[in-house]
C-alpha cells in the first residue's frame, strides 16, 4: 500500500479566468443539464450542437479542462470508435464518442467554476435545506485535515508493525483482518471532530429557527439572457425535424 | 423473515442483477447487429438461414445487374432477366459458396418448391436465372433438365432458404 | 420546534465520513490496477456510517456528499456527472441492502451489502455507457471480468466495514457514542 | 444586582462511564472573571459544558443542580438561545472551526441570531477591526497558526456579542507567545464589560489577569501516582551509543522545513525540542524516526563494531486516538508484538499509572491517560536507542506532567536517549538539554540552564519565556 505525497490542503479544480466566475451557480447547473439532454440527440443535430458547445467552452476559458477531462478517457474513446466502426458503422461510431466527450465534460461548465459554498448557497436557493447546504462545505473543509489523519493512522500503525505492503490481490484476503487497525482508528477520530464541530456550532446557534444568510445570490440579467437562449437552444435541437 | 431468509434473498438479489447485467447486454449487442440487416418491405424476397433472415431481394434493386436471356425449348419463348449467381453476389458479397450449398427457392402461392446446389446455380451454362413476370414477381427459369419447363419453373418466389450440407 | 431528522451531531458525523471516504481515496492507492479497488474503503466506511447514525437515509446521505464532492475533486474517470451519480448510487444501493438485510455487525450481511452497494455503482457506469452506446470501461477489460472484480471488492469492503463495527464495539465507540445525543 | 450567569451544586455523571462531575457553584457578575482550577480528569471541561448549557441539550447523562442565565433556566431554553447570551471558546483551536474561510467563520454566529443585514455587517466590520483580520478575511482557517485559531475562534463569538465568555482550557494547544497574545485579547474583552469564566490548568498565565476570583474544583484525582520510579526495577540497561545527524534536510515542494541541520545526541541524554508551531519540530522527529524522506545523514555510532546504521527509535505519536483500536488496554499495549518482554510489561504498568486500566477499552481511558497508553505502546516495542515523543504533555494536568518528566528521565538513566518536541516551555525546561528551534534552523542547543539564561535566544526563536519559569 502507498500514500501519496502529504498534501496539506485539496483545492477543487476551480478556474478563476473564467467569465463564468461571474454568473449564478444555478445557471450554470441549469446549462450542464440542458447539455447533458442534447446529447441523446441524432448525429447531424449533435454535430451543430458540438459545435456551439466548443465554442462556448473556448469562450468560457475551459478547453484547457475539457482537453483533460478528454485525456482521461483517450484510449477508451479511441477504442470504442476503432471497434464500432470496424464491427458495425461509422455513424455508430462518431455517435458513440461524441456522446462519450460530450457527457464526460458538460458538468465542467458547472464544477471547475463555482466553488464549494456558492453550490451551498445555490441550493439552499432551490430550496434544499441550510443544514445540507452546511453539511457540503463542512466536508470540504476536513478534507485536508482527514486526509493528514490517514496518512498519521498509517504511520502509527506501521511502526507498531503492521505491515501493508506486500499487498497483492491474493494477500488481500488475509489482509482484511488487518485493515481495521486504520479504518477503526479513522472512524474514531472523524467522530471525535464531528463531536467537536457539533458542540463549536451548537454553542454558535447553529440549527436556530431564525437563521438568515448573509451572503445571497441574485439571478443577474446576464444569467437570465444565458439560461433563455440555451434553453431556446435545446428545445431547437430537439424539435427540428 | 428470519436473518437467513434475508441473506437467501439478497444472495438472489445478486444473482438476478447479474443475470440481467448479462441478459441485457447480450440483447444490446443483438439489436446492434440487427441494426445492420436489411428490413423486409412488402414484395422483396427473403433470404434465410437456419431461420435467421440474412437478406431481402428486392426486383428493383436488380436492375443494375447484367441481363441475361435463353429462348426455352418448350415453347421457344425468350426468357429474360438476372442470374441467380449474380444476385447472390450482390448481396452476399466475397462469399465464397462452397458448391454443395443448397438454395431452396419457394412460392407459398403457387406450393411449389425446389432446391438446387450452388454447383448447378454457379454455372452460367445452366441460365439459372429470376425472370421478372409482369404482376412484378420474380419467376425462377433455367435451362436445367429438371428446371426447362413451365410446369416446374417456380413462379412468385417469395423464399429462400440457404441450407449448408 | 419541529425535531430535525438527523442530530446536529448525525449530520456531522455522516458529513465527515462522507469526506473521510474521499480523502481515503486521495490519499490511499493499492498496486492493484483493477476498476474498484478503492471500493474496499468506500464500502467500508459507508456501512460503518449506517451503523452508527441508526437512521433511514444515513448511506444515501453519505453517498450524495461525497459524491458531490468527488465531482468538484474531478475524481473518477468519466466526468463530473458520472462521478457524482456512482457515488451517489452506492449510497442508495448500500441503503437499499441494509434496508432488506438488516443489521450489518453481522459479518455476512456486511459482506452482501458491501456487494450489493458497491455492485449498484457498477450498474450506473454501465448504464452510462449503455446510453452513450458504449462499453466504456469494459471495453478494454471484459464486461464479466469488471463485474467479478467490483463484485470481489464491494464484498472485502463490506467485511472490512463489519469487522470494523465489531472492532469499534470491542473498543468502546458504541459505548462513547451513546453519551452524545 | 442579580448575576449574569448562577450555578447551583451542578454535577454531572456520563451513563456508560459513570464519571461524575462537581458539584459546583458559582454566580458571575457583569464584569467579573472566575477561573475554575483543578486537576485533569476532575471534570472541568463536563461542568463548563454545563454552565454553557450543551449539557443537557447534546449529551446524554444526569445533570444534578441548576444553571441559570439571567433569570432563565438552561434547562428550559433551546440551545441557540443559550447561545445568544454565553460564548463558549474550546480547547483545540483548529476542531471547533466549522465553515472553510475567515469571514465565513466570522458570519456564521451571526447568521444564525437572524440579524438584520446592515446589523451583521456592523458588527463584522467591528470584530474585524478589532481583532485585525482584515488580511485573512478571504484564507482558509486551517492555513492559520494555532494562535491565530484560537484568536479567530474567539472573534467569532465575541460578534455575537454575549455576556458570559466561557473558555475550556483555551491555552493548552497555544506556545507561549500565542498563550500570552490570547491573554491580553481577553482582557480587553473584560474591560469592555464581557464577564469571564476560565477552566484552566495552565495557572502561571493567568498570575496577573485582573480582579480572577479563584474557585478550586473539590473532588481531588483518583488515581495519584505511585510517587517514586526506580531504576533499579528496570530490566534492561543499554551500551553506550551517540547518533549524529548530519546536513539533515527536508523539504515539502520548494518550501525547505529543515536546512542543513547538524546534530549530535548521546545515549543516556533527556532531551527537548521547544520552538513555536511551525517551526519544524515534528518534521525533524519524524526524520529520526525514519518516517520521513530527508537528505543528509543520520547515523549511530555505537560501541560495538556494527553499529553505525540508522537509528531504531521508537516514535509516541502527537495523537494517541491514531493508534487505539484494541478492545483492551493490555491487547493494545502488546499488539503485533512477537514475544513480549513480560518483565518490562510489569514494570511499565505501574510506572505509567495504568495498573487499574488494564481491562479498559482504550476509546474509554481520558485524553491524559490515552497519552500514557501511547507511551506504553512505544516502550513496550523493541527499540535499541530510545524513543521520541510528540507534544507528550496536551491534556495533561501538573501532576501527570511531573509523572512523565520522572518516568522519562527514568528511561533515559537506562541509557538510552529521550526526545521531546513541546510548546510547553515548562516541560521543556525539565529536560537535561534543550534545542531551541525556529523556522530559521536551530537556533540554541547547549544544555537547558543556559539556555534559559540566553533571552536572545527566545527572542530569535519568536517565542515568550514566561517569568516564572527560572533555570
Amino acid at each position: 500500500m502507498k500514500w501519496k505525497r502529504r498534501k496539506l490542503y485539496i483545492s477543487t479544480d476551480l478556474e478563476e479566468t473564467s467569465p463564468l466566475r461571474k454568473f449564478d451557480p444555478r445557471t450554470k447547473l441549469f446549462l450542464s443539464l440542458c447539455a447533458s439532454v442534447v446529447v441523446m440527440l441524432p448525429l447531424q443535430r449533435l454535430f451543430i450542437f458540438l459545435g456551439l458547445y466548443i465554442i462556448f467552452i473556448i469562450w468560457a476559458r475551459l478547453f484547457s479542462h475539457f482537453l483533460k477531462q478528454m485525456d482521461k478517457i483517450k484510449w477508451i474513446l479511441i477504442i470504442l470508435f476503432l471497434v464500432d466502426w470496424l464491427v458495425v458503422s461509422l455513424q455508430l461510431a462518431a455517435e458513440v464518442t461524441l456522446r462519450l466527450s460530450v457527457l464526460t465534460s458538460v458538468f465542467t461548465v458547472l464544477f471547475a467554476t463555482t466553488t464549494p459554498s456558492e453550490l451551498g448557497l445555490a441550493l439552499e436557493s432551490l430550496g434544499f435545506p441550510y443544514r445540507f447546504a452546511f453539511s457540503i462545505n463542512l466536508a470540504f473543509q476536513s478534507l485536508g485535515m482527514l486526509e493528514q489523519e490517514w496518512q498519521a493512522i498509517w504511520e502509527a500503525q506501521k511502526s507498531r508493525g503492521v505491515l501493508f505492503d506486500i499487498m497483492n490481490f491474493r494477500t488481500l484476503f488475509t489482509k482484511v483482518g488487518d485493515l481495521v487497525s486504520l479504518t477503526v482508528p479513522a472512524i474514531v477520530l472523524a467522530t471525535k471532530h464531528a463531536w467537536v464541530i457539533t458542540e463549536s456550532a451548537t454553542a454558535r446557534g447553529f440549527d436556530s429557527p431564525m437563521r438568515k444568510p448573509f451572503h445571497q445570490l441574485s439571478y443577474s440579467a446576464c444569467d437570465w439572457v444565458v439560461s433563455i437562449i440555451s434553453a431556446g437552444l435545446v428545445s431547437m435541437l430537439i424539435l427540428w425535424r | 423473515m428470519s436473518q437467513s431468509k434475508r441473506i437467501i434473498l439478497a444472495v438472489g438479489l445478486i444473482i438476478v442483477l447479474i443475470g440481467v447485467v448479462l441478459g441485457l447486454e447480450s440483447l444490446r449487442a443483438k439489436i446492434i447487429a440487427k441494426e445492420q440487416d436489411v428490413s423486409l418491405n412488402p414484395g422483396d424476397v427473403p433470404v434465410y438461414k437456419d431461420g435467421e433472415l440474412l437478406a431481402a431481394i428486392n426486383s428493383a434493386d436488380l436492375a443494375d445487374l447484367q441481363m441475361v436471356q435463353f429462348t426455352d425449348a418448350e415453347q421457344g419463348k425468350v426468357q429474360e432477366g438476372w442470374l441467380i449467381m449474380d444476385i447472390m453476389d450482390k448481396y452476399f458479397k466475397a462469399k465464397l459458396f462452397p458448391d454443395s450449398l443448397q438454395l431452396v427457392f419457394s412460392s407459398s402461392s403457387r406450393d411449389k418448391s425446389i432446391a438446387l446446389t450452388w454447383d448447378e446455380i454457379a454455372d452460367p451454362e445452366n441460365m439459372v436465372m429470376f425472370d421478372l413476370s409482369g404482376r412484378g414477381t420474380l419467376k425462377l427459369v433455367s435451362k436445367l433438365e429438371k428446371l426447362d419447363v413451365r410446369d416446374e419453373w417456380i413462379q412468385d418466389v417469395d423464399r429462400i432458404e440457404i441450407i449448408e450440407p | 420546534m419541529k425535531k430535525k431528522y438527523f442530530s446536529t451531531f448525525q449530520l456531522i458525523i455522516l458529513t465527515l465520513f462522507s469526506a473521510l471516504i474521499v480523502a481515503a481515496k486521495i490519499a490511499l492507492r493499492l498496486p492493484i490496477q483493477l476498476p474498484g479497488h478503492s471500493g474496499i474503503f468506500w464500502m467500508a466506511i459507508i456501512i460503518v456510517a449506517a451503523r452508527v447514525v441508526l437512521k433511514k437515509g444515513a448511506a444515501t446521505f453519505v453517498g450524495i456528499v461525497s459524491g458531490i464532492m468527488a465531482a468538484f475533486l474531478g475524481l473518477g474517470d468519466f466526468g463530473y456527472l458520472d462521478t457524482f451519480i456512482s457515488y451517489t448510487a452506492i449510497g442508495i444501493g448500500t441503503e437499499l441492502a441494509l434496508l432488506l438485510l438488516g443489521n450489518p455487525e453481522n459479518l455476512v450481511v456486511a459482506t452482501l451489502a458491501g456487494i450489493i452497494g458497491h455492485f449498484a455503482k457498477f450498474l450506473v457506469k454501465w448504464a452510462f455507457g449503455a446510453i452513450t452506446g458504449a462499453p466504456l470501461g469494459f471495453v478494454a477489460l471484459g464486461l464479466a471480468k469488471a463485474m467479478i472484480s467490483y463484485i470481489v471488492f464491494g464484498g472485502l469492503g463490506g467485511l472490512l466495514g463489519g469487522l470494523t463495527l465489531l472492532a469499534l464495539k470491542k473498543a468502546g465507540f458504541f459505548a462513547y457514542l451513546a453519551e452524545k445525543k | 444586582m442579580k448575576p449574569l450567569l448562577y450555578a447551583e451544586k451542578v454535577s454531572f455523571t456520563y451513563p456508560q462511564t459513570q464519571r461524575s462531575s462537581g458539584p459546583l457553584s458559582l454566580s458571575l457578575h457583569q464584569g467579573e472573571s472566575l477561573l475554575v482550577y483543578g486537576p485533569s480528569g476532575g471534570g472541568k471541561s463536563t461542568l463548563a459544558r454545563c454552565l454553557a448549557g450543551l449539557i443537557p441539550h447534546l449529551y446524554h447523562g444526569q445533570m444534578n443542580g441548576d444553571v441559570w442565565i439571567g433569570d432563565r433556566n438552561t434547562k428550559e431554553m433551546q440551545s441557540w438561545e443559550i447561545a445568544r447570551e454565553a460564548g463558549f471558546v474550546f480547547q483545540n483551536p483548529a476542531t471547533q472551526i466549522v465553515t472553510s474561510s475567515v469571514e465565513d467563520e466570522l458570519l456564521f454566529g451571526l447568521e444564525n441570531l437572524g440579524l438584520p443585514r446592515e446589523e451583521i455587517k456592523t458588527r463584522f466590520d467591528n470584530v474585524v477591526d478589532q481583532f485585525h483580520l482584515s488580511s485573512f478575511l478571504k484564507r482558509s482557517p486551517f492555513t492559520l497558526s494555532g494562535g491565530e485559531q484560537q484568536k479567530l475562534s474567539l472573534a467569532a463569538i465575541i460578534a455575537m456579542h454575549p455576556s458570559v465568555l466561557i473558555l475550556d482550557e483555551p491555552l493548552s494547544m497555544l506556545d507561549s507567545s500565542a498563550a500570552d497574545e490570547f491573554i491580553n485579547l481577553l482582557k480587553e474583552q473584560q474591560q469592555e464589560g464581557t464577564s469571564l469564566v476560565f477552566f484552566e490548568h495552565r495557572l502561571p498565565y493567568l498570575q496577573d489577569f485582573p480582579g480572577l476570583k479563584r474557585i478550586p474544583l473539590g473532588i481531588a484525582s483518583n488515581d495519584q501516582p505511585k510517587s517514586q520510579i526506580t531504576t533499579a526495577a528496570h530490566p534492561k540497561k543499554v551500551g553506550a551509543f551517540s547518533i549524529h545527524v548530519q546536513g539533515l534536510t527536508v523539504s515539502f515542494g520548494k518550501k525547505k522545513i529543515l536546512d542543513e541541520l547538524n546534530i549530535e545526541f548521546e545515549g543516556g541524554q533527556l532531551v527537548a525540542l521547544a520552538g513555536k508551531n511551525g517551526s519544524g519540530k515534528t518534521t525533524l522527529l519524524r526524520s529520526l524516526a525514519g518516517l520521513q524522506p530527508f537528505e543528509g545523514t543520520i547515523r549511530v555510532i555505537g560501541n560495538r563494531q556494527d553499529e553505525s546504521d540508522f537509528p531504531q527509535l521508537n516514535m509516541v505519536f502527537q495523537n494517541p486516538d491514531t493508534q487505539l483500536f484494541n478492545p483492551t488496554v493490555r491487547e493494545e499495549i502488546l499488539y503485533k508484538i512477537q514475544s513480549p518482554n513480560q518483565e518490562l510489561y510489569e514494570w511499565l504498568i505501574p510506572a505509567l499509572n495504568l495498573e487499574k486500566y488494564q481491562d479498559t477499552q482504550p476509546l474509554l481511558l481520558s485524553e491524559g491517560e490515552k497519552r500514557r497508553l501511547a507511551l506504553a505502546i512505544a516502550l513496550m516495542h523493541p527499540h535499541k536507542h530510545g524513543i521520541l515523543l510528540d507534544e507528550p504533555s496536551l491534556g495533561q494536568d501538573q501532576m501527570h506532567k511531573d509523572l512523565l518528566i520522572q518516568l522519562l528521565k527514568t528511561i533515559s538513566q537506562m541509557g538510552y536517549l529521550v526526545f521531546y518536541a513541546t510548546h510547553d516551555i515548562e516541560l521543556a525546561a525539565k529536560a537535561d538539554r534543550m534545542i531551541l528551534i525556529s523556522e530559521k534552523g536551530i537556533i540554541a542547543d547547549e544544555p537547558t540552564r543556559n539556555i534559559l539564561l540566553n533571552k536572545n535566544a527566545w527572542q530569535q526563536a519568536g517565542l515568550l519565556l514566561p517569568h516564572w519559569i527560572s533555570p
